[in-house]
């Protein structure tokens, strides 16, 4: 679904991404793992558009979309669940949601219901400003909302960080189900580890801007990413 | 029948005026003074073409031939002796006999006692207060004649009214008839009853002037009250001119952020548009003049609203995420259109004529409602209620929201915003647009019409909270009615300066404007 | 420790009774209202001087808003706040309460963007504050090691001469570590740590309050419970602006209230 | 090692000697060269480049408080202004029984508008000290209390700019008034000496000149002291995250106050410079247009550079100088363009964007990547 | 060919330009007028065109430009009190000529000045006589509403003190101010109304200035003052600031001027005929100071020649005693003082736009520099000619200033 050929990325003159290759496949988990500040989310960036790449190709279902406008990704179906989680902060948590509905036709613009059976506390909350919430609520709200655009692929950056321990697992069930529906393909980037290894199918090791480990989790030796995950 | 009672009456008043001179001679006089006692005369003469003679003289189409110093008035294409009515010959020496105010208020008052007997109860009020001003005592025959057979009772009222006015201005009037005239003037209440009053201070009679100090007591009273509402009134109305001046930028503004300074010059192009409109108006269908604010305000949102999508896009795209710039940017921008429209129109003021239901003035249970200022006033009510709506509850408002409030994410959505802002930058200079057909009402339609507006409008928005188009509506109206009810103490500057004072001081207090957003949602 | 509230009567009236307490910060029946919905009710806590203390609980069950309220910067509606001993933080603003020991990490990270990060360190380094005296002093020598000291330990010595906003995320989050260092407060408020770090990294946090701890109270909010275990303290669970159980780790996790809000199955 | 910036970096080497070669010239080729050369400056040149480094000391004021403090003031013409006053009053003062009226006391304009007695404010004003202490001290009180109120109660941004301009407006309005005994709308004018010098004569046009460059460099020198040292970066941390610096203990409004203060004194001492050299002070250097452009001179030389602020104060006003000569009718559109242009090729200005394109990284990363003014609605709140 | 510059110095962008781009436009084709007929001493003249945008300190900028830099022969220009004020200074230290043709305060008289508009004595007094005569209405009550700047202040300083020695008393004198480009008229329109009802006949005097104008104008109608209730009459409402306004309401209001655009005389028929072609439209109209730039650059040709050279010295010496014919018969004469003398003319405001004159005085007035009626001034005099003082005090007999 999902295929990034050797991305280059820079910020002015200091390169963040050398050479970066992946692949993500429908109804598969693929996730990126790394130190801080090795390019994790700058290859985020690069695949959902708010990062311009000097070269290389990203394709989706084979279209190369490396040049298109971030919007037209979105439309194309590829939603994003930023780091920092980049709530709408005067809209309240309904119309945060609602603005999921931009890549929609107008008959599919509703909110599925599995999304508060997914994070209650949305539901109870709907009126309420998104800045207002607190720092776990807000990610959970990222999440849904990037799930109101019904994507073909989802790109998750750090979904955990900030959540609590039972929502977290929530979200692995969460997305459990959506890779077992098979339609859509979930690019994750974690930091912990072992939540993120039993979700995968496959996964990819960054450091300094490069990809050093790569592979199916079939073949995924937990003593070799560790080591490039340590200081 | 009506004609013949005038007729009538005016006979009966005429032999007392039997020894005047020839009032055809005096209009063709050369002094203003002789035309003035022309027109008197013609009035009181009961001649029957008076009323033909003097719509000619008020409208300059009376003429006089030297040769001769006949009268002559034009009609239509012809000429018609004034005196015989017969047709007359045109010739290239005729001179129009001159109307100065002088004349102009004879006129009047002479209209007033020949329309007492009008059939039209519109006309009979008119001329009743025309009475009323003059206080001719001439008059007083016609008006008793008019009183006894009158139905309408407001009409009633203003002949009474005029009677006692007459009468109370008329040397000689018996001390009875005086003191009850008093209460008739007293229920009229307005500043001219006061006048009349007080000028009965030194009437001779004791019983008077008390009256006469009883009603003025009354009517002061009643003048304060008036006063204060209508200096809330004018509050009001000078709120709405601050609203419509400021709506706009509260979305270039308020929503987007840009410091917009060409705000002003969207207004001038919505003020100008609406000038072209009436040229155009004037020249191909003169019929439709009365529609020309209506065919303006689309007009006026379409030319301002696309002039603020090109800046949108060859200038404020640039300078997301660099809102300062924008402040540089759009005063260039502001400079070169000042001096665009100053090279097309010139510098001079361009005329915007007001459509008859724009002028005039009503009284509204004495106080006193310029049609003009109260269609404004709606106007801006109208415009603001139908931009919260367009932001509040359609999908393009929540796209200009969201683009507004984070546009990197709003994208990552799927927003185009390149669109959105532009239709946002363009809703919010064509709302300004708008507010210029209104201003090109009440102010000079010129280059620097917009500059005139910049402050204030910023003011307003900051004052009411930026991004809070309620706090924008609330503070239009605060800063209007608060000016204006200081207007009257202190004078226009020291009330001015006294408010902006005021509104340094509130910001102390309320650092993020009237309606400032609470919580974590709006911190940095 | 001994932590109970004592009211001594002052000389200028009951009114004005002065309150005393040995503990190094007292909270007691906190209540923070936000547009009527109410986000701390009644929350109570000790904490005792040295004492490290590690506050879970759900999101938006008043975590942060605790920390605002210490710090100055939410106002609670009413309740009890003192620092060491008299200081009644609810009086004071940040800066005065900065000024007491108090230190912050905030959840979502704030540098000075614009600032190299040895400046940010250099900036927020214990020493005077006012306005005409930074006119004309300047760090010294044995300053500048410090701040090496503390850029190695949070691990951004390399980075020490970057704008701070060419950091990544997780790299902003040691920076304000080190910020917090740099202060050398008595008391430490550190809200998510760990969020972005590698597990490595997570553990060696752990290990860095540990060290600071005892010399520093540490106040710690996390989601982490490997972190939480490792730090090896005392824990708060929060819930709906309240406490809802506290105790060693160990206890706290076995609670089935706890379980059942927080934890999950 | 953080150590500190130098006083004077290259760019401001670069610049005081320029000022310096510029101050030295002008007095040699207006007085010691012959009228005839081809090299001789006329002296109407000389007053006209004076005041262009007075604007230049009002921008230079100005950059210290937008470009490293963050207050975006929209009122720094009504300091100016108000030095240019107490200058003018000391100037009207010195004319003594000269005045058509030939009143010893009065000026003109208080005997045909009927004063009896000289307005107590206006004592004093006949001592050159007390005018100069006047022009330090009415700018700077004046932005102390404001500041003061301002900053303490935390009005920031876009509102602090619009207040500073609404003062700066209430200002105007009431100087219009002739009510307030200085002139009206006539302002202050038919200066005729300064210090015993005539104003009028070349000479004095010539050592104004030079004072006026004197102050600037000075003007100069003060900011770069005060954006060099700790305070310096610590107003720079307080305009990137204001309330994150009151966490760690300052107190924003307190170094706010400072710098906005000094910055007013000096806008004060421009405007005293200004006045001598053109010959009126009117209500209508308040206007709040003048402000405006002062921040766009600031824009287009590059803000936070200081250098960058003389420079562009001094590259507009020639360009208006000289459009308004070259094409009365159409001078407004090449302003208007080149503002545009400037904002959108060169983002930083002019000497911004050298700094930037000669590499200098660390220079220019000064700025901020966002500036503060706008509302911050794009800001997330989870923050502090 | 060597040719004789002449400085233009009025301001075509900002809040002047409304006004005084016509005087450019008037003064570049008075000039290309003269050239036609060949010039002034045989030299073409050439105007220098510059933009002081209605900033006071860039008028002595510009001035002193047009003066160092382009060695201009004369320079005509400057609308407002402050702008003359601004340029006085370098008038006299650059010793050269300035013609100012706007009506003004008067209380000044320079050697370098030559005031071409009206002093308060040629517009103001005789307009409130006409208002108090009975052809005027026989107005008792009076309310003086200004612009606050030095212009109207002055005007209603003289006026006050001129009614009072009529007899009108305090209480019938109201007096008001209100600050430039005052745009919202509603409270002081309504408080005319008020001062207007008390009974006895009221009319408004007003120095009202530029832009404000129009929407007083407008509130004016709207409120529903006729001319024939409370008539309103204005210095600085001509023919071009009507163009701006729909005048059907505001028939019957008054101006008083020197000039006006309706007056029938062949000069001024056909000088409204060139000017309309000069502007390439029909419907340009003329006004009161393009009339004063007329007589002004015609008296400066005047002088030229009869001085022989267009050194500002000797030309400033040959004017005095020149004459002009106005465009509106008569023959205006430059005083010993530097003003001129004029004729006054009131007219109404007709539908049209144009003005109806309905009074004028019989002979030419004499512009004074300072008012007999004002305190400080009344035993002043300038005298260029004799005395070679502008403010000599015939009390003490010496010149004042220095
Ligand atoms: N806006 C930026 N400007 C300049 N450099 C940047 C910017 N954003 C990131 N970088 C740099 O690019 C590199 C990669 O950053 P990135 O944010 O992709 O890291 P990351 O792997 O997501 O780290 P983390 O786990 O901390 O989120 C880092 O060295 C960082 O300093
Ligand atoms: N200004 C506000 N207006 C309305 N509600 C608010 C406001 N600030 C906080 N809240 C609410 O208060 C509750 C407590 O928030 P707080 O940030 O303290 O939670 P937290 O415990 O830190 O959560 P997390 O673990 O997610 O960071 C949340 O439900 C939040 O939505
Ligand atoms: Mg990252
Ligand atoms: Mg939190």
């Amino acid at each position: 679904m999902l295929s990034v050929e050797g991305i280059d990325l820079y910020y002015g003159a200091a390169q963040a991404l050398r050479g970066v290759s992946l692949t993500a496949e429908a109804g598969q988990v693929t996730t990126v793992l790394g130190r801080n500040g090795v390019g994790k989310t700058s290859l985020m960036r690069a695949i959902v558009g708010q990062q311009p790449v000097r070269s290389g190709v990203i394709r989706l279902d084979g279209r190369p979309i490396q040049n298109l406008a971030p919007y037209d990704r979105a439309r194309a179906g590829i939603a994003f669940v930023p780091q920092g989680r980049e709530i709408f902060p005067l809209l309240t948590v309904k119309e945060n949601l609602e603005t999921g509905f931009a890549p929609l036709k107008r008959r599919d613009r509703h909110i599925p219901g599995e999304i508060y059976d997914l994070f209650p506390v949305l539901k109870d909350m709907l009126h309420r400003r998104g800045g207002d919430l607190s720092g776990g609520q807000q990610q959970q709200l990222a999440i849904a909302r990037a799930l109101v655009t019904r994507p073909k692929l989802l790109v998750l950056d750090e979904p955990t960080e900030g959540i609590q321990p039972s929502i977290i697992k929530d979200i692995g069930r969460a997305i459990t189900y959506l890779r077992s529906r098979g339609e859509m393909a979930i690019v994750l980037v974690e930091q912990y580890f072992a939540w993120a290894r039993d979700l995968c199918d496959s996964y990819a090791v960054m450091d300094r801007g490069q990809v050093v480990l790569a592979g199916p989790r079939a073949g995924m030796v937990e003593a070799d990413v560790l080591r490039w995950m340590s200081v | 029948m009506l004609r013949l009672l005038t007729l009538l009456v005016l006979l009966l008043a005429a032999p007392a005026l039997a020894q005047a001179p020839d009032p055809y001679g005096q209009l063709a006089g050369d002094g203003y003074a002789e035309i003035e006692a022309g027109v008197s005369g013609l009035a009181a003469s009961g001649d029957l073409r008076a009323d033909a003679i003097l719509s000619a003289l008020s409208d300059g189409r009376l003429l006089v031939r030297p040769a001769d110093r006949t009268l002559l008035i034009r009609q239509g294409g012809t000429l018609v002796d004034a005196r015989t009515g017969a047709a007359a010959a045109d010739s290239p020496d005729l001179k129009p006999v001159r109307a100065n105010n002088r004349v102009r208020r004879a006129i009047e008052a002479a209209r007033g006692q020949l329309d007492l007997a009008s059939p039209d109860p519109g006309k009979r009020r008119i001329a009743a207060d025309a009475v009323f001003k003059a206080r001719d005592a001439a008059a007083l025959p016609a008006l008793d004649a008019a009183l006894a057979r009158e139905t309408s009772a407001p009409v009633r009222q203003a002949l009474t009214e005029a009677r006692a006015a007459v009468l109370l201005a008329r040397p000689g009037t018996a001390e009875t008839d005086r003191i009850a005239a008093i209460p008739a003037i007293q229920a009229r209440g307005d500043g001219d009853a006061m006048g009349i009053l007080r000028g009965l201070a030194a009437d001779p009679s004791e019983a008077v002037r008390n009256a006469a100090a009883r009603g003025i007591a009354a009517i002061e009273t009643r003048l304060a009250i008036l006063g204060a509402l209508q200096n809330v009134w004018y509050g009001i109305s000078l709120g709405s001119v601050l609203l419509l001046a400021a709506i706009g930028l509260a979305i270039t503004f308020g929503v987007m952020g840009v410091i917009n300074m060409a705000h002003g010059e969207m207004v001038m192009l919505g003020a100008y548009t609406t000038y072209g409109v009436q040229e155009v108006i004037r020249t191909q269908a003169p019929s439709l003049f009365g529609w020309s604010l209506a065919i303006s305000i689309p007009c006026a949102f379409l030319v301002a609203g696309l002039v603020g999508v090109l800046i949108e896009r060859f200038i404020i795209r640039f300078l997301y995420g660099r809102p300062l710039e924008t402040l540089l940017a759009t005063f260039g921008v502001s400079l070169a259109l000042q001096q665009g429209v100053r090279s097309i129109f010139g510098p001079t003021n361009r005329e915007v004529g007001a459509p008859a239901f724009m002028s005039g003035a009503f009284d509204f249970y004495g106080l006193s409602i310029t049609w003009g200022r109260m269609w404004i006033i709606a106007f801006a009510l109208a415009v603001f209620l139908g931009l919260l709506f367009v932001l509040r509850r359609t999908s393009f408002g929540l796209k200009t929201r969201a683009v507004t409030q984070n546009r990197r994410m709003a994208a990552a959505m799927g927003i185009r915003t390149p669109y959105v802002d532009a239709l946002t930058f363009g809703l919010g200079s064509g709302i300004a647009g708008i507010a210029g057909v209104a201003l090109s009402q009440i102010d000079n339609v010129s280059p620097n019409l917009g500059q005139g507006y910049i402050i204030d409008s910023f003011l307003v928005v900051v004052f009411g909270g930026v991004g809070n188009l309620w706090g924008t509506l609330v503070a239009a109206l605060t800063l209007g009615v608060v000016n204006k009810l200081a207007e009257p103490y202190v004078g226009a500057v020291l009330a001015k300066i006294g408010l902006l004072v005021f509104i340094i001081l509130f910001i102390q207090k309320r650092p993020r404007g009237l309606f400032a957003l609470k919580g974590r949602a709006v911190e940095s | 420790m001994s932590t109970d509230l004592v009211e001594r009567p002052d000389a200028r009236g009951p009114a004005n009774r002065k309150r005393e307490t040995d503990a190094l910060l007292y909270l007691d029946d906190l209540r923070v209202t936000f547009d009527g919905y109410k986000a701390l009710r009644g929350l109570s806590l000790t904490l005792a001087r040295g004492e490290l203390r590690a506050i879970i609980g759900p999101n938006g069950a008043g975590k942060t808003t605790m920390m605002d309220c210490i710090t100055g910067k939410t106002r609670p509606d009413s309740g009890i706040a003192l620092f060491d001993g008299t200081h009644d933080l609810l009086r004071s603003d940040e800066p005065a309460i900065a000024d007491l020991g108090i230190g912050r990490k905030f959840q979502k990270p704030t540098v000075f963007e614009s600032h190299t990060v040895a400046d940010n360190i250099l900036l927020a380094l214990k020493g005077p504050r006012a306005a005409f005296a930074s006119l004309f002093g300047w760090r010294n020598r044995v300053e500048a090691a410090r701040i090496d000291a503390l850029l190695e330990t949070v691990g951004l010595l390399a980075h020490r001469g970057r704008p701070a906003a060419d950091l990544s995320h997780g790299q902003k989050q040691w920076l304000e570590i080190g910020m917090l260092l740099a202060q050398d407060p008595k008391l430490l408020l550190v809200d998510e740590p760990v969020a972005g770090m590698t597990d490595a990294e997570t553990a060696e946090t752990a290990r860095l309050l540990r060290r600071i701890a005892g010399e520093h109270a540490v106040l710690v909010v996390e989601h982490d419970m490997h972190f939480v275990r490792d730090l090896g303290c005392r824990v708060t669970c929060l819930h709906e602006g309240a406490v809802l159980a506290e105790g060693s780790i160990d206890a706290v996790s076995a609670d089935p209230r706890v379980v059942e809000v927080y934890l999950g199955r | 090692m953080p150590s500190r910036a130098p006083l004077i970096d290259l760019k401001g080497w670069i610049f005081l000697a320029v000022l310096a070669a510029f101050c030295g010239a002008v007095p040699v080729l207006n007085l010691a060269v012959p009228e005839g050369s081809g090299l001789h400056l006329p002296t109407y040149l000389v007053s006209l480049f004076g005041k262009y480094l007075a604007y230049a000391l009002l921008a230079v004021s100005l950059d210290l408080v937008w470009g490293y403090c963050g207050i975006l003031s929209l009122g720094h013409a009504a300091f100016f202004a108000l030095g240019g006053y107490a200058m003018g009053m000391y100037l009207m003062r010195q004319i003594g029984s000269r005045g058509v009226y030939g009143n010893p006391v009065l000026p003109d304009f208080m005997v045909f508008l009927n004063y009896k007695a000289l307005p107590w404010y206006w004592y004093g004003f006949d001592h050159f000290a007390f005018a100069a202490l006047m022009v330090l001290l009415v700018p700077g009180l004046l932005a102390f209390v404001f500041g003061w109120l301002a900053f303490r109660s935390r009005v920031t941004g876009v509102y602090l700019s619009i207040i500073t301009q609404a003062l700066t407006y209430a200002l105007m309005l009431a100087f219009f008034r002739n009510d307030m005994g200085l002139g009206g709308n006539n302002g202050l004018t038919d200066f005729k000496d300064l210090l015993g010098f005539s104003v009028q004569a070349q000479g004095f046009r010539v050592g104004i000149f030079v004072a006026t460059g004197v102050a600037l460099a000075l003007g100069y020198l003060i900011a770069r002291v005060m954006t060099v040292s700790a305070y310096g970066k610590i107003l720079i941390a307080v305009r990137d995250a204001e309330s994150r610096t009151r966490f760690l203990g300052y107190r924003p409004e307190h170094f706010k106050t400072l710098a906005f203060t000094v910055s007013a004194m000096m806008a004060g001492v421009a405007g005293a410079l200004y006045v001598p050299q053109v010959g009126i002070i009117n209500p209508g250097e308040f206007a709040p247009t003048n402000s405006i452009e002062t921040v766009i001179w600031v824009a287009v030389g590059g803000r936070g550079t200081l250098v960058g602020a003389a420079l562009g104060a001094v590259l507009v006003n020639y360009a208006k100088t000289v459009l308004t000569g070259v094409m009365p009718d159409a001078w407004l559109f090449a302003l208007g363009g080149l503002f545009v242009v400037v904002t959108l090729f060169l983002p930083r200005g002019l000497v911004g964007t050298a700094i930037e394109r000669l590499g200098s990284r660390r220079a220019a990363a000064t700025l901020p990547p966002e500036p503060d003014i706008a509302p911050k609605l794009a800001e997330e709140g989870q923050g502090s | 060919q060597e040719t004789i510059k002449v400085g233009i110095l009025h301001s075509l962008s900002g809040t002047m330009a409304i006004s005084e781009t016509t005087l450019k436009d008037a003064m570049l084709m008075l000039i290309a007028e003269q050239n036609a007929k060949g010039g002034v001493l045989g030299k073409k003249l050439e105007p220098v065109v510059v933009d002081p945008a209605s900033n006071w300190p860039l008028f002595a900028e510009k001035a002193r430009e047009l003066i160092s830099k382009d060695k201009v022969a004369a320079v005509f220009g400057c609308w407002t009190s402050v702008s003359r004020k601004s340029v006085l200074p370098v008038f006299k230290e650059l010793d050269n000529i300035l013609f100012y043709p706007v009506q003004y305060e008067g209380e000044e008289s320079e050697r370098n000045v030559f005031y071409t508009g009206a002093a308060p004595n040629q517009q103001a007094i005789p307009a409130v006589d006409y208002l108090m005569s009975e052809d005027g209405g026989g107005a008792k009550r009076w309310v003086l509403e200004g612009t606050d700047y030095v212009y109207p202040r002055t005007t209603n300083k003289i006026l006050e003190a001129y009614l009072k020695s009529k007899g009108v008393k305090d209480e019938d004198i109201l007096i008001n101010y209100t600050p430039f480009g005052f745009s919202d008229w509603q409270t002081e329109v309504s408080k005319i109304k008020a001062f207007g009802s008390a009974g006895k006949k009221t009319a408004v005097v007003s120095t009202i200035n530029g832009d404000a104008n129009v929407p007083f104008y407008k509130e004016l109608g709207n409120q529903g003052i006729k001319a024939t209730d409370i008539p309103v009459v204005a210095f600085s409402v001509g023919e071009e600031e009507l163009a701006g306004i729909d005048a059907k309401p505001l028939v019957g209001h008054l101006a008083a001027w020197n000039y006006f655009e309706s007056i029938k005389t062949p000069e001024n028929e056909a000088f409204i005929k060139k000017w309309q072609a000069f502007k390439k439209n029909p419907k340009a109209v003329t006004n009161d100071p393009m009339e004063a730039h007329y007589i002004g650059f015609n008296m400066w040709v005047k002088a030229v020649e009869k001085a022989g050279t267009t050194d500002p010295d000797k030309v400033i010496d040959a004017l005095p005693g020149i004459e002009q014919k106005n465009l509106t018969g008569g023959t205006a004469t430059m005083l010993p003082n530097h003003h001129i003398t004029k004729p006054v003319f009131i007219g109404e405001i007709e539908a049209n736009g144009q003005f109806d004159v309905v009074w004028k005085t019989d002979t030419l007035i004499p512009g004074e520099a300072w008012s007999k009626q004002l305190e400080g001034s009344k035993d002043l005099e300038a005298d260029w000619v004799k005395l070679k003082c502008g403010n000599y005090n015939t009390k003490t007999k010496t010149c004042g200033g220095a």
